[in-house]
């Protein structure tokens, strides 16, 4: 067991016990910070897998974007902060059907012999990311452009306080 | 001349688009177009039938004219027109007719609200009918024939008002539907194996296909005939569609409609005879013959004079397959164009009794012979040749069809033979109850019909009456070379063998048709009814009560078929709305609903079945009790209830949750997946 | 690049027109409506450009994008709904939101969107412009604040949508891995010749391809990916019901044949029978589920789950000896102005009325003899009665289905061809409603004009492909030729 | 080195954790936070693939950021329509949802 498996399966753990915090548990708050606390794991995963740049970016969007817009509604909706029952009624099916999805997907994951190569990351990974960013993907990035404006315009349109017509 | 036939149908659309869009308010312009426009169909008719009669050698190579439609790929999809003998006698026979109905309509529909749809529906209508005549290809065949489909629904429905109206209409477009859509299905197998819808091309194709597929095509096409025709087991839109205004049963069930499904098995005769030892044909044979037979036993006891007519017209239509079954295609194509005759003549004289006395009860009749002169004579003249009395028109035809069927099968002979005689005594019936004695119901004070409507009836008697003669067996003594060696065998199908004159069989023809009319008279003429009498077949008993609830056909399709479907749907709805919850709840509602369940189980269907054994002993060993009542309504509501019980207890559990619809979406996911690592 | 701009143009002319849009309904305060024929213009524009460069072939930023006759076909498509459900929309969104100048801006995203993905043939692009698709319908169908209905169905959309492309977005990842690729074409070879073959790559291929199902099922509701359709249909603006119908529908087509045809199709063997058993479910559970509705939105919905049934018949008879996908080709352009014809109507009725019940339709030919006539004409045509549209797509599809010449296929043939006959039934109990019963209120209704327009043209396009198929056969065919899956080796 | 099945099941206990907030949550709040949890899992999916099988190539490094971009428009979108619907019917809980059934 190197020190890099040692951390990976901490990390893991942390991860998984975190996003354990984010499904269960009747504070929709707490649910949220732990949230955040699996958005950091995942981004230290990043951080094994050598995308560093990556891990920023999880820890400025998702943290820093995502899950404070989500504690904002949190927020805005506070009579919902603790509900009596946390679950629907289909919780225990829906428990197992997860169990069972991730079971199947444990043993494929783990019977598939990847074809994986021992290459390292050539040049410089940041900078050839962004260039990749702009040559080969310029046309997805574009198209994410427009698709972040029209998320704002609609957004904006659906929750802003009624006014009258 | 034949180059110009296309124009044929175009006259009726041209008058049904200028209904429509310009002159709907004007009702009687809008009459008089529709009625010119037939005038003119049936002008150019007439010139392109006499134009045939004089091309030598026209059945072999027929007249065609064709426009690329379809190109798709490999294969080009023609659509065109084609003249042969067949076509221009039907042309001939389907103008005259519709004319007659065009002009009795203007009396018959006088005063109606609707008036000037009226005429656009019923020239539309034409146009489909004249269209599937002239298509040379199923393609145009199709089309046409499903406008002929939508505008019997349109007609039918035409009293909207009435909700028998309104649900015969939906009747009789569901259940052709059903031919409809194997039709279709036969059609694509034609298309996709000989990359081609023209009949031409079909007819050299079928010859190089596995004899299997050309099998199950002219199955298929048989399929669609039946729907259209109403042949057993599709026949039961056709007596509910008198629900319409009489000149619609007239055109539907005399010239155009039915007559499309055994000219469409005229058509494309090559295809069942396509291969070897014709096995195509026997499915039509019987279903033909055992149509005429059953329709006929059915046609006894009816009281509505329209359903005895319907009845009748299912019967002829049977006889008219029977023949097609046996080969025998000149007869059947000249029965069809004889019945068009006498089959228009009668329904419209019917029209004209319900015209006169406001009623369709023949119970309620009686002694309109001296109110109603005209219609009496003219409607005598169709009964006469409905019977097959000679000399009139469907003794000749229907004498051939028998004939043929004797040198061919002699049980469907004699099955058509008993056809006949009950033929001859379910008309003898009509007549005495209708026109002989004194009126039954006191009220009633009949009046002849105007000219407009009597006029056309002369016209179509004399055609019921003289038709038949130029289709006499050329080798029959003295009569055949009188009338010019049959001259219609001569036109239609050089090609087939003529039936050769049969004395006996005409013999028994004659003796079973007079025998008929005499029962008839017997039972109906000698001491006709009087008001508040029953009816002297209610005597038979049971086999009353069955063939005047027409076996049951209608309540065993609702029970299994349309109930079946509606369980379904409701078990499927319930399934998507709720199925997810019902797992969920499982455990706590299961336990109720079981109990639930059970015990409506127990009262309904239980002691259902328990009261149903029990009854229906009663009424078997009394034989005479209301079996109908008992057994086929307690069968028929018993599955409905247990149906709304099952819908009804999984209604309780229907949610509209956007989570129980993701759940299905999971186990459907994870169940498609373990399927594929279980393989 | 430039040549690349140039095959871009009908995106490049629809992006504009959508900030055009935006822009002018931020400046000046009083256009909104007028931004409607601006939008319409935009749209107009783009099927001009795109009519122009159809035939030309190619493939854009290293892959991401190709331009071929087969996306084309599906960006007409995708410009003429938009046209129509804005044509539509002018009447019915005046009374309703102050936002319209947005409404057609999001509208044209959203087409861009579909152009987009019908030309994606990278998993990367696909998946960016499947969402892009799905967000602006998200917001369209949640569009009214004011009604309850519309919230509800955006949110119950929202929330399907969003978990099932994450299930999708599994099966890519998982593609991905295993190829080593997100083109589609080198997929299809390191699927065809592996490296070294590795008994063990179906065992996650096949998983990986129901993921992805999952995804493209929810874009076309598929059964059993289908139960958010009727609840989006009846919560949404009708207009936009009538635009999700359509547009997404022959999006997730377009996207669906691609991937299975161009990626897959060493694996047809096994989505062959996943594929003919979802088509056959998917047309008799919808058709008989439709017969029980009592609104008419709800039962489109159905009626279009039954639809998409037949359809998928001939995405699975598709080969290189079959019509299929010239079926499919045919079927959705019927499709589009069929259903979308249908669609308008009901917006007109529930525009004048405020109702969308069915039993409100009674005697609808006295108040609105048009509108009753178009519909007469929608409803024959989804039932497959000639000379309608709707006719000629089922003659392809079920003819496809019978030239593969196979037990499966005649009976999958069969079993669509009954399942119409089942479909007359409700599809009939409305026009028996609008002709042969009375009407409770006998006012009759003044369409507004540019309602009785969009009528006009889907019930005439409905009519003139049934009975002048020809140039649009021609169209099918050759959009089918451009496109290389049907000739995978 | 780890192996990277370790990564992949990592991301399956994610991914199914999530799948089972979003299927199983009453809040619409959590149930997003489920979805999100779910791209994430998607997301270590990508990155390790990429670091794995093609490390040369930026596919799945790319392919998460935009994962991550989607993500985010789609959180704006559903907090959005979140906010929208407790506007006018002061819930947020989606088994109350349910105006429209069968």
């Amino acid at each position: 067991m190197t020190l890099m498996q040692i951390a990976f399966l901490i990390v893991s753990a942390v991860t998984i016990l975190a996003a354990w915090g984010v499904v269960v548990g009747r504070n929709i708050l707490r649910n949220a910070l732990a949230l955040i606390v699996a958005f950091l794991g995942v981004a230290a995963l990043y951080v094994l897998l050598e995308a560093t740049f990556l891990a920023a970016v999880q820890v400025l969007i998702y943290v820093g974007a995502i899950a404070v817009l989500i504690i904002f509604a949190i927020m805005l909706t506070e009579r919902f902060m603790k509900q009596e029952r946390a679950t629907n009624e289909q919780w225990w099916v829906v428990l197992v059907a997860s169990a069972l999805l991730a079971a199947i997907l444990i043993f494929l994951v783990g019977a598939v012999e990847w074809q994986v190569t021992s290459a390292e990351i050539g040049g410089q990974p940041i900078a050839d990311l962004g260039r990749a960013l702009l040559t080969t993907y310029v046309l997805p990035f574009e198209v994410a452009s427009l698709l972040l404006l029209m998320a704002l315009v609609g957004a904006i349109i659906i929750a802003r306080e009624q006014e009258e017509a | 001349m034949l180059q110009y036939s296309w124009l044929i149908p175009v006259f009726p659309l041209l008058s049904f688009t200028l209904i429509v869009f310009f002159t709907n308010r004007h009702k009687t312009l809008s009459a008089r177009l529709a009625v010119g426009a037939i005038f003119l169909s049936f002008l150019l008719a007439m010139a392109v039938f006499f134009t045939a009669l004089g091309i030598e050698g026209l059945a072999e190579e027929p007249y065609r004219s064709a426009f690329s439609w379809f190109p798709t790929g490999k294969t080009s999809l023609e659509i065109g027109f084609m003249v042969d003998p067949l076509t221009a006698a039907m042309l001939a026979m389907v103008t005259t007719v519709c004319l007659m109905i065009f002009i009795y309509s203007q009396g018959y529909m006088h005063g109606d609200r609707l008036y000037s749809r009226f005429f656009a529906y019923i020239s539309l209508f034409t146009t489909g009918m004249l269209g599937l005549v002239l298509a040379d290809n199923l393609m145009l065949a199709f089309i046409s024939w499903e406008i002929m489909g939508l505008c019997s629904y349109l007609l039918i429905g035409f009293w909207f008002e009435r909700p028998a109206a309104a649900n015969a209409a939906k009747k009789a477009f569901i259940t052709t539907k059903v031919g409809d859509v194997l039709l279709l299905l036969g059609m694509l197998l034609l298309y996709f194996q000989t990359g081609s819808l023209t009949f031409e091309t079909i007819f050299e194709g079928v010859n190089h296909l596995h004899p299997n597929i050309v099998l199950a095509a002219g199955l298929l096409i048989f399929a669609g005939a039946v729907g259209k025709s109403a042949q057993f087991p599709l026949h039961v839109w056709l007596p509910d569609a008198m629900e319409g205004p009489t000149p619609v049963s007239a055109l539907i069930h005399a010239a155009t409609m039915v007559a499309a499904g055994v000219y469409l098995v005229a058509r494309t005769f090559p295809i069942f005879t396509a291969v070897q030892g014709h096995p195509a044909l026997v499915p039509v044979a019987i279903i033909g013959a055992f149509t005429a037979f059953f329709a006929s036993t059915i046609a006894l006891a009816q009281n509505d004079i329209k359903r005895v007519l319907a009845y009748s017209t299912i019967s002829q239509l049977g006889y008219m397959m029977t023949a097609l079954g046996v080969g025998g295609l000149v007869a059947g194509v000249f029965h069809l164009i004889t019945h068009a005759f006498f089959k228009a003549l009668l329904f419209l004289g019917s029209g004209s009794v319900i015209h006169g006395v406001g009623t369709n009860d023949m119970m309620e009749m009686g002694g309109l012979r001296k109110s109603m002169p005209l219609t009496f004579w003219t409607f005598l003249a169709g009964m006469l040749a409905l019977s097959g009395i000679p000399p009139f028109a469907g003794f000749w035809s229907k004498d051939e069809i028998l004939s043929h069927a004797f040198d061919h099968n002699q049980v469907i002979w004699l099955v058509g033979t008993a056809a006949a005689f009950l033929t001859a005594f379910y008309m003898a019936r009509q007549v005495f109850l209708v026109f002989f004695g004194r009126p039954r119901n006191t009220e009633i004070h009949a009046h002849e019909s105007p000219p407009l409507m009597t006029g056309p009836l002369v016209v179509l008697a004399l055609g019921a009456t003289l038709l038949g003669l130029l289709g006499v067996p050329a080798d029959m003594p003295l009569l055949g070379p009188l009338l010019g060696n049959n001259p219609f065998h001569h036109f239609i199908g050089e090609a087939f063998e003529a039936t050769p004159f049969n004395p006996q069989v005409m013999g028994i023809s004659i003796s079973v048709a007079l025998a008929g009319l005499a029962l008839g008279w017997l039972l109906y003429g000698r001491s006709p009814l009087v008001a508040g009498q029953t009816d002297p077949l209610e005597r038979l008993g049971p086999l009353w009560v069955t063939l005047k609830n027409k076996y049951w056909i209608d309540e065993i399709y609702n029970a299994t078929v349309v109930r079946g479907t509606i369980f379904l749907a409701d078990l499927l709805f319930a399934f998507d709305a709720g199925v997810i919850d019902g797992l969920v709840n499982l455990a706590g509602k299961a336990t109720v609903a079981f109990s639930t369940l059970n015990e409506r189980f127990d009262t309904y269907v239980v002691d259902g079945l328990v009261n149903l054994a029990g009854k229906a002993t009663v009424a078997f060993s009394t034989l005479n009790e209301r079996f109908d009542t008992y057994v086929v309504d307690g069968t028929v509501n018993g599955i409905g209830k247990v149906a709304d019980i099952l819908g009804g207890e999984l209604r309780l559990i229907q949610t509209g949750r956007v989570q129980n619809y993701l759940l299905l979406l999971l186990l459907s996911v994870l169940m498609l997946v373990g399927v594929f690592m279980y393989q | 690049m430039l040549e690349d701009l140039v095959l871009l143009s009908p995106e490049i002319t629809l992006t504009i027109f959508a900030l055009l849009v935006l822009g002018l309904d931020l400046a000046f305060k009083r256009l909104k409506d007028a931004l409607a024929y601006v939008a319409i213009g935009g749209v107009i524009l783009a099927i001009v450009v795109t009519a122009l460069l159809f035939g030309t072939q190619g493939s854009l930023f290293s892959g991401m994008l190709v331009v071929d006759s087969f996306a084309f076909y599906f960006k007409i498509i995708a410009c003429l709904a938009t046209g129509l459900v804005i044509l539509s929309s002018i009447a019915f969104m005046k009374e309703r939101t102050p936002y319209r100048g947005e409404f057609y801006g999001l509208l044209l995203l959203a087409t861009l969107a579909i152009t987009l993905l019908a030309g994606a043939s990278d998993l990367v692009m696909i998946y960016l412009s499947f969402e892009f698709v799905s967000l602006t319908c998200y917001v369209l169908v949640g569009y009214l604040r004011g009604d309850p209905k519309s919230s509800e169905g955006g949110i119950k959309y929202f929330l399907y949508g969003a978990v099932t492309s994450a299930v999708m977005l599994y099966g890519i990842s998982l593609l991905y891995g295993i190829t080593g690729s997100t083109n589609l074409v080198e997929i299809r070879d390191a699927l065809l010749f592996p490296a070294s073959p590795a008994a063990s790559t179906p065992w996650l291929i096949l998983p990986a391809l129901i993921f992805m199902l999952a995804g493209f099922g929810f874009k076309i509701s598929l059964v059993p990916f289908h139960q958010w359709t009727p609840d989006a249909y009846e919560g949404a603006p009708t207009p936009i019901a009538a635009f999700l119908s359509v547009g997404p529908k022959a999006a997730g087509f377009a996207v669906l044949i691609r991937v299975f045809l161009t990626a897959l199709p060493a694996y047809q063997i096994d989505w062959v029978p996943i594929l003919s058993g979802i088509s056959l479910v998917s047309m008799t559970f919808g058709n008989l589920v439709a017969i029980q509705q009592t609104n008419i939105k709800r039962m489109l919905a159905y009626s279009s789950i039954a639809q998409v049934g037949y359809i998928l018949l001939g995405v699975v008879a598709a080969g290189p000896e079959t019509y299929g996908i010239t079926g499919v080709l045919l079927f959705i352009l019927a499709y589009l102005f069929t259903n979308l014809g249908a669609f308008v109507a009901v917006v007109a009725f529930s525009h004048l009325t405020g109702s969308d019940e069915i039993a409100d339709y009674a005697g609808l030919i006295r108040r609105a003899p048009l509108l009753a006539a178009a519909l007469v004409v929608f409803f024959m045509s989804l039932a497959g009665i000639p000379p309608t549209a709707g006719f000629l797509g089922k003659f392809f599809v079920f003819g496809a289905a019978i030239q593969m010449g196979q037990k499966v296929f005649y009976f999958l043939a069969v079993v669509g061809v009954l399942n119409s006959i089942i479909s007359l039934y409700y599809y009939f109990n409305v026009v028996r409603l609008m002709c042969f019963l009375p009407a409770k209120d006998e006012t009759s209704l003044q369409i507004p004009r540019s309602l009785v327009l969009a009528v006009t043209i889907t019930m005439a396009m409905t009519l003139v492909m049934g009975l002048h198929p020809q140039p649009f056969i021609e169209l099918a065919t050759r959009s089918v030729l451009s496109i290389a899956v049907l000739s995978p080796l | 080195m780890i192996p990277l099945s370790w990564y992949l099941a990592v991301a399956a206990v994610l991914f199914s954790l999530g799948l089972y907030g979003a299927l199983a949550r009453r809040n619409a709040i959590a149930i997003l936070m489920g979805i999100e949890l779910m791209l994430n899992a998607v997301n270590i999916n990508l990155v390790a693939f990429w670091r794995y099988i093609t490390p040369q190539q930026f596919i799945g490094q790319v392919f998460a950021i935009f994962v991550i971009t989607v993500a985010a428009a789609e959180a704006a979108i559903g907090l959005a329509l979140i906010i929208a619907i407790y506007r006018h019917r002061q819930t947020i809980d989606i088994e109350e949802i349910d105006l429209m059934k069968w």
